[in-house]
């Protein structure tokens, strides 16, 4: 990323991406007459537009807290719960305190600690990330059912007031900070450069001196800050109930299909941008299903593994990647 | 993936819905005692005679299996139950059925059965087949409540409904065998325009959950559209109803999607006969058309009353929900079975009652209902007290009929609140 | 050996002893480190020089025995500390970080020097990491760029860059020449001498005999984990002083029972294995015929291919053109190779030739599985005969065929390596660097292995980087260099390893 | 390079510390199981068994895979889809014994193939086999859905019978199909290639391919000797309400993998590898849920104290001892 000229290139290339899923989408609604209502387009709604940024920002968010761990080489399973667990309190602050503004800070406060836990957990005991952060995940889905009476939050996203991070504008507030903070801690603290030489070269990092434990506790700080703030967004827009059976595994999962692809599409810029790109794409493919009524059913369902599997296969063929940026434009055709 | 998402967890959300159409509370006109369930204090003697008036039951365990684990209704269900606890000498042990696992649901109850329960009240119609033949295997009864057990009904009539184990169950207001809803919804519209004559509605759309699941809801849109035609053919500002749109207007437990409003572009109100405070009103909200739409639905999450009728933005215009006391009908009956004995009156095979619904149509009908136990968890406004309760037991009164028993659940409006 | 020094005593090692398990690799050493020379450390593989470094810097612990640096008792917990303090150890093995820029490479360990408030200043980090380069004289390397973009070499330079600083005491070099050209080797002496002028203390460990009596001030050498001598310079600038050396080294002539006794170079005629005109990557149209009953031997750089050409033998890697046969059958993959009765030892033992987390027995059988699986049934009791069978035949010093590898000392290890194979009874066998890390004792009974296995008319390949085994061993050494032949010698009593090293060079 | 000492007591206790944290755990959940049963001890434990029974098969299945270092996530939605699948064909045949032998070879098949699936394509497409498993969980959940929505309700029943009419039967029935599939298992575990192959490529998959052994076969037919349990599993989860729907066998794989942590089986597969865990983990797993239900442990509080004994548990046996921290 050395010329500006370079990037702005990069950045084109990988916005072919989205353009493309809106163009296909549009021509599969606009050839449905499912979606026409009194002859009108209903993908090409002005609620396309909201539903899209509103969509992504939650996507880019939790996407940024899974790849922020996953970058530094860790698989960590007990992200959602602890989304889960930090949206439910944010909630209940936010309705106590009647304020936003609260909630927001309360989620991240929560988060921070919750990863902090985590972090401490992992480094004290040792154990396998996965392993380790299962049993957290058990844990924080356990907590759920004791804070607040296990009531988990309702009314909170049902409220124009209190639900503002869950709409336009005010999603783009937690949206922000969460890419700032990722961008700040993966491209300007010693922490997040250590972070890369670790999950480079885990043994040669601790033989050069790397505080690894240290290194990994920073690292969870910012995590649970991002987050928190994907917390916040996902109270405001989603009842929130108690969760069990590391079903807030699967809650993470659900994003984690625009992590694969954005940072496949990402190497043609850098990943904040590439998932950032990668959530639009795939919330206009989401909105377009949602036109034929797609949105909800076994189908969605079964287009998403495909994509899963589609562009796994394609960021896995490492060693080729370097030729598929060159030809990104006809991947891409070829992909969708 | 957000939806999947929403998907992933609609079996959650569809508990919510239930605990929305599920329960309210009130106080039946003619019972004007409100003191306290401890304080009651209930008669004593021989555990299982049965004719002995305000005998104390004989002492037991009732697991009670609810839909969900958390959320209003099953707090003032639950304290209602414990309310009652002590004058009935039974102990409540609670557990969790899920909405889509019939081989989980059966280990569930097969664990209350193994802690020593000596009925049970299932509020879920998911592998009714096999749990009731684990209840009769161990010898312990089975109660139903807020399901219509409709599958089961129609699938499994005869090993349900027919098993000497099964004692029947209260349905929240919608047995497909009398479905009213159409008819309230319509009453609850026009009470609105006549509220409003300045600015009546006048061109609505609909939401149903899908008819595998609630058949009733379907039923009750076509009484509901009938019910409007009929008016049409008179009133001077007709009214429009968008028929039902197989996709986007049946919600497949997952919140209404946003494309409804656009393929809906003119109604000026909802009628939502599936959970609308759960799924349809915040997808309004997120929509930002929470202010101009009208929304009339069943249910009743909390919260609802800051934007009901005049207040907050005004969104709300009719809730309906049902009483926890209902749980009474499968609990006496229990009880009967338990202690050995029952009502003259007692039909031979296990009957399926629809409760009362009640509808809050005005500000005045909220502030009632903001007194119900429904909405302070408070088994001190309960509708019945433990004597109450218990002198509807065959054991505990010799003149308690069938019939007085299923009188309670048709008597729970919003005007028997006091 | 007497050594009436000006210099001031830096680092004083006392009575060292170091176990690996059963193996002693040090056997109660006592050596001195002074500044202001460069003292080299010589010896065979195992003779525990890289041991004694190795304990110094701080990657391991002595058994017994104890360190003063600077007067004072020294036991570094990790290589940190130890650089910290100013002794620094470049490895053998590649140690840079991958995806990284040389600049993040050269300052991992001191983000925080360049850091504000946890933000890294990466502008004045690059600029420091360039001006460091320079000073080093290599400004083709960029601190920019990434170091995926930079050869074994640079990146070797890189490390050198890495642990060198100001503050550093002691300079520890582990054969790391051997991966340099000629161009890297002239950087490295000139750092040293420059070290070695600013008296600082440096200790170089090399196989390379030439370089060592060149570049060393002061030589120690070593055998069987013990010091046999130290010379000085004087001593080195004698005209026979190789020779001395290598006496010292082996402790007998060359040519002993050590190695092969017999120099008949003799074989059958029937072509064992044979490449036809193989190309892959760098290495062009290479051919070769092995015989029965033939050791070929394959000498070299580590880098001039000749490992490659192990792999492609064995299937490992496929030719992009040409092909590998035996018998006539064309082998496709190491699961062809192996069914035709070829074996192979690996030169990254741990990683590729053995099942660390694993016992003995579950290592050996591996590959006989087939064999012993009747009707998909296998008998543990015949996989314990067999490999009890083995670990009696190698004398490897285990408790029982259950103990794990990892226990085990190199040596051993290497022999459950070779066990595999014997017990699958293969024909053709290829070992590359199959001595590496091992001590004599175990050394000798390979090689004798070695010779039994050519009396019995299976053919070998041996790959090693150590000349005078092959001089011992082969009955045909082909020299490599950047991936082609430079020269084939058969085997003689006059080869000699300077003969060979100009072709390698 | 871990040069250790020769074997002391002390090693040999940590390299056994997972089994005996595993057997102690299933030791005190028994006996909280003897004590909180009471009266109806005889009843719990047919309980216990019936919800141990598809889980331990199909954990059994999952040592092969597990062996190697590998997950599925897809367990769940498959079982869902192959009892609904078994529902469906026998249903259509009239309900018919032959409907059900027919229904449970089609499964049988659909499982295998998602087996080599598995296996292969991960090999071909370079890809971490969780990725494909992960597909196959959205496809299968998907599949679940669209099954369900044809059937138009929310639970569909066998018509014939599938499930002795006598409790005891029944029971006798799932002791004899855990303990046959565990002798098979077992079997091809311990005493056969498919076995020492899938444990080496979990240690060492380099060194395995370099034994010869094609890596890429050896993992479809673990793979497939998986999904061959899945199968068995499936029809006895079925066995037991004899009805399926949209969320039968959810959470299934998370809950496979827990039994087998549980059991002290590595989740990084190798030579520590052992059958047993798929069963002391399961029962442990069955019998604590239990336990805490009969003990009466509110509600709200059982997912609590599982996390928290999960977490003791598995910072005893996971606990890792080198300088860096593990992956």
């Amino acid at each position: 990323m050395k010329n500006s000229g370079n990037i702005i290139k990069k950045i084109i290339l990988s916005a072919v991406f989205p353009i493309l899923m809106f163009v296909v989408m549009l021509i599969i609604t606009a050839s449905n007459d499912k979606c026409y209502v009194n002859g009108k387009l209903i993908f090409l709604s002005t609620d396309l537009i909201r539903q899209v940024i509103v969509n992504s920002c939650m996507t880019v968010c939790v996407a940024l807290a899974i790849w922020l761990q996953l970058k530094n080489g860790r698989f960590d399973f007990s992200g959602g719960a602890s989304m889960i667990l930090a949206a439910i309190i944010a909630g209940n602050v936010g309705l106590m305190t009647n304020s936003p503004v609260m909630a927001l800070l309360a989620a991240v406060a929560v988060g921070i600690v919750l990863s902090c836990v985590t972090a401490f957990i992992y480094i004290v005991g040792k154990l396998p990330i996965i392993i380790c952060t299962i049993g957290m995940t058990l844990l924080y889905e356990s907590l759920t059912y004791l804070v607040f009476g296990g009531q988990g939050i309702r009314i909170f996203y049902s409220q124009a007031h209190t639900s503002v991070f869950g709409r336009i504008p005010g999603v783009l507030v937690p949206t922000a900070l969460a890419v700032a903070a990722f961008v700040i801690f993966t491209y300007f603290t010693a922490a997040g450069r250590k972070g890369k030489v670790l999950s480079n070269n885990q043994r040669a990092g601790v033989n050069i001196g790397i505080d690894e434990r240290k290194n990994v506790f920073v690292t969870y700080i910012f995590t649970g800050i991002i987050i928190g703030l994907a917390a916040i967004v996902y109270v405001s827009q989603n009842e929130v109930t108690p969760q069990s059976g590391l079903a807030t595994s699967g809650i993470m999962f659900s994003y984690i299909v625009p992590v694969f692809m954005g940072t496949f599409i990402g190497l043609a810029s850098c990943d904040v941008v590439g998932i950032a790109i990668a959530a639009v794409g795939m919330e206009i493919m989401n909105y377009g299903l949602n036109c034929l009524n797609l949105g909800a059913g076994g189908w969605q369902q079964i287009i998403m593994g495909v994509f899963v599997l589609g562009f796994y296969t394609f960021s896995a063929q490492s060693d080729k990647i370097q030729a598929f940026v060159s030809r990104l434009t006809k991947k891409n055709t070829t992909a969708v | 993936m957000k939806k999947a998402l929403l998907k992933k967890i609609s079996a959650v959300l569809l508990a919510g819905a239930m605990a929305v159409s599920a329960v309210g509370c009130g106080n039946s006109g003619g019972n004007t005692s409100n003191n306290n369930a401890a304080s009651t204090d209930s008669g004593t003697g021989a555990g299982d005679s049965g004719s002995a008036p305000a005998v104390e039951g004989k002492k037991c365990t009732i697991g009670v299996a609810f839909y969900q684990d958390t959320g209003l209704a099953v707090d003032s269900t639950k304290a209602y139950l414990e309310s009652l606890s002590d004058t009935l000498n039974v102990k409540f042990t609670y557990t969790v059925l899920t909405q889509t696992d019939e081989a989980a649901n059966l280990t569930k109850i097969q664990e209350l059965i193994s802690s020593n329960v000596d009925g049970i009240i299932c509020t879920m119609d998911l592998g009714m087949t096999s749990i009731i033949q684990e209840c009769e295997a161990a010898g312990v009864y089975l109660g139903g409540y807020l399901c219509d057990y409709d599958t089961s009904f129609n699938t499994a009539y005869d090993q349900v409904f027919k098993s000497e184990y099964f004692v029947g169950t209260a349905i929240d207001g919608q047995s497909p065998d009398d479905v009213t809803i159409g008819n309230s919804m319509f009453d609850s519209l026009i009470e609105y325009n006549e509220r409003n004559a300045d600015a009546p509605i006048t061109h609505v759309s609909m939401a149903i959950f899908p008819t595998w699941a609630f058949p009733s809801q379907q039923t009750g849109a076509d009484q509901f559209v009938a019910a409007v035609e009929a008016y049409n053919a008179t009133a001077e500002t007709p009214i429009t109803v968008d028929p039902l749109d197989e996709e986007s207007d049946v919600l497949a437990f997952a919140p209404l999607d946003t494309t409804y409003f656009a393929k809906h572009a003119d109604s000026q109100a909802i009628i939502s006969f599936a959970a609308g405070s759960a799924f349809v009103y915040p997808t309004m909200v997120q929509a930002g058309v929470d202010s101009s739409l009208k929304l009339f639905t069943t249910g009743f999450d909390g919260g609802e009353e800051a934007n009901f009728g005049t207040t907050g933005n005004g969104t709300y215009q009719q809730n309906m929900v049902t009483a926890p006391e209902s749980i009474t009908y499968p609990l006496v009956l229990l009880l009967n079975k338990i202690n050995g004995v029952s009502f003259p009156d007692q039909p031979a095979e296990a009957e399926r009652i629809s409760t009362a619904q009640y509808v809050i149509n005005s500000d005045e009908d909220m502030a009632k209902f903001q007194k119900s136990c429904f909405y302070t968890k408070n088994a001190a406004n309960a509708m019945y007290t433990p004597q109450d309760v218990l002198n509807m037991t065959a054991y505990g009164n010799p003149n308690a009929t069938y019939a007085d028993l299923k009188g309670i659940l048709s008597s729970m409006t919003i005007d028997s609140i006091k | 050996m007497a050594k009436a020094t000006q210099h001031e005593l830096v680092i004083e090692v006392k009575n060292m002893c170091k176990n690996f398990g059963p193996t002693k690799a040090l056997r109660n050493v006592d050596v001195s480190f002074y500044r202001g020379e460069i003292r080299g450390l010589v010896g065979e593989n195992g003779s525990g020089k890289s041991t004694i470094t190795s304990i110094i810097s701080g990657m391991q612990k002595a058994t017994s025995g104890e360190v003063f640096y600077k007067g004072a008792a020294w036991n570094p917990g990790s290589m940190v500390e130890a650089q910290k303090a100013g002794i620094s150890m470049v490895l053998q093995e590649a140690n840079t970080i991958p995806n990284c820029t040389v600049a993040e490479n050269i300052f991992a360990g001191r983000f925080d020097e360049f850091s504000v408030f946890g933000i890294v200043n990466m502008k004045k980090l690059n600029k420091a990491a360039q001006e460091i380069l320079d000073s080093f004289g290599i400004s083709h390397i960029k601190a920019e760029d990434s170091i995926n973009r930079y050869g074994f070499e640079d990146r070797k330079l890189i490390e050198i860059v890495r642990c060198v600083s100001d503050d550093t005491e002691v300079f520890v070099v582990d054969e790391t020449t051997t991966a340099l050209s000629m161009e890297g080797r002239q950087l490295l002496y000139k750092l040293i001498h420059k070290l070695k002028d600013n008296d600082k203390s440096v200790i170089f460990i090399s196989h390379d005999m030439d370089e060592i009596l060149e570049q060393c001030t002061d030589l120690t050498v070593l055998r069987d984990g013990e010091i046999i001598g130290h010379l000085d310079r004087s001593e080195m600038d004698k005209p026979n002083s190789e020779q001395v050396i290598r006496y010292m080294m082996v402790g007998r002539e060359i040519g002993d029972a050590y190695y092969r006794e017999d120099y008949d170079s003799s074989h059958g005629d029937k072509v064992a294995l044979e490449l036809k005109n193989v190309s892959l990557g760098e290495i062009k149209n290479f051919s070769l015929k092995l015989h029965e009953g033939e050791i070929i031997g394959f000498g070299g750089l580590s880098g001039c291919g000749m490992h490659e050409i192990g792999r492609i033998a064995f299937g490992l890697e496929k030719p992009e053109s040409g092909s590998v046969e035996r018998n006539g059958e064309k082998i496709k993959g190491c699961f062809e190779a192996i069914q035709s009765g070829i074996g192979y030892v690996s030169k990254n033992r741990d990683t590729e030739a053995l099942i660390l987390e694993g016992s003995i027995q579950d290592n050996i059988v591996l590959p006989s599985e087939s064999e012993l699986s009747h009707t998909t049934f296998i008998s543990p009791k015949k996989e314990k005969q067999m490999s009890d069978k083995e670990i009696a035949s190698f004398r490897i010093k285990c408790g029982d065929g259950r103990q794990w590898v990892n226990t085990l000392s190199g040596g051993n290890k290497q022999k459950v390596s070779f066990a595999k194979w014997t017990a699958k009874g293969s024909d053709v066998i290829i070992m590359d660097c199959p001595t590496r890390g091992v001590d004599i004792g175990v050394k000798q009974f390979m090689y004798g292995l070695i010779a039994d296995m050519k009396k019995q008319g299976k053919s070998i390949i041996l790959i090693s980087e150590e000349m005078a085994e092959l001089i011992g061993m082969a009955d045909k050494i082909i020299i490599m260099k950047d991936f082609a032949v430079t020269k084939e010698f058969m085997r003689s009593k006059e080869l000699s390893e300077t003969d060979m090293i100009e072709y390698m060079i | 390079m871990s040069e250790k000492e020769k074997v002391t007591p002390a090693d040999f206790l940590k390299r056994h510390v997972y089994d005996i944290a595993a057997y102690a755990g299933l030791i005190v959940t028994f006996i909280l199981f003897l004590i909180f049963s009471g009266s109806r001890l005889s009843y719990n434990m047919a309980t216990v068994l019936q919800a141990a029974s598809a889980y331990s098969i199909i954990a059994l299945g999952a040592v092969f895979v597990y062996s190697m270092g590998y997950m599925d996530v897809s367990v769940g939605q498959q079982v869902g889809v192959y009892a609904i699948l078994m529902i469906m064909i026998t249903n259509a045949m009239g309900g018919t014994a032959f409907g059900v032998v027919i229904g449970f070879l089609v499964i049988l098949a659909l499982a295998l193939l998602c087996g080599a699936f598995n296996g292969a394509v991960a090999v071909w497409l370079k890809l971490p086999s969780i990725v494909t498993s992960l597909f196959l969980m959205f496809f299968f959940t998907g599949a679940q859905l669209l099954l369900m929505e044809s059937t138009g309700t929310n639970s569909i029943s066998i018509q014939a019978t599938i499930k002795p009419a006598d409790r005891n039967m029944y029971n006798v029935m799932l002791v004899l199909a855990i303990i046959v599939v565990a002798i098979i298992v077992t079997y091809f575990f311990k005493f056969s290639k498919l076995g020492k192959y899938t444990r080496g490529i979990g240690a060492n998959e380099v060194t395995t391919a370099q034994c010869g052994v094609n890596t890429t076969k050896w993992k479809v037919i673990a793979y497939m000797a998986f999904g061959a349990c899945v199968a068995v599993g499936s029809f006895i989860m079925l066995t037991r309400t004899g009805s399926a729907g949209k969320g039968t066998g959810s959470g299934y794989a998370m809950d496979i993998m827990i039994c087998l942590i549980l059991g002290g089986m590595p989740l990084s597969g190798g030579m520590k590898s052992k059958v047993s865990s798929a069963l002391v983990g399961t029962f442990t797993y069955v019998l604590l849920t239990n336990d805490l239900t009969t003990m009466g442990v509110d509600l709200n509080l059982i997912n609590f104290v599982k996390a928290v004994i999960f977490i003791a548990i598995i910072m005893v046996t996971c606990r890792k001892r080198d300088t860096i921290l593990p992956r």
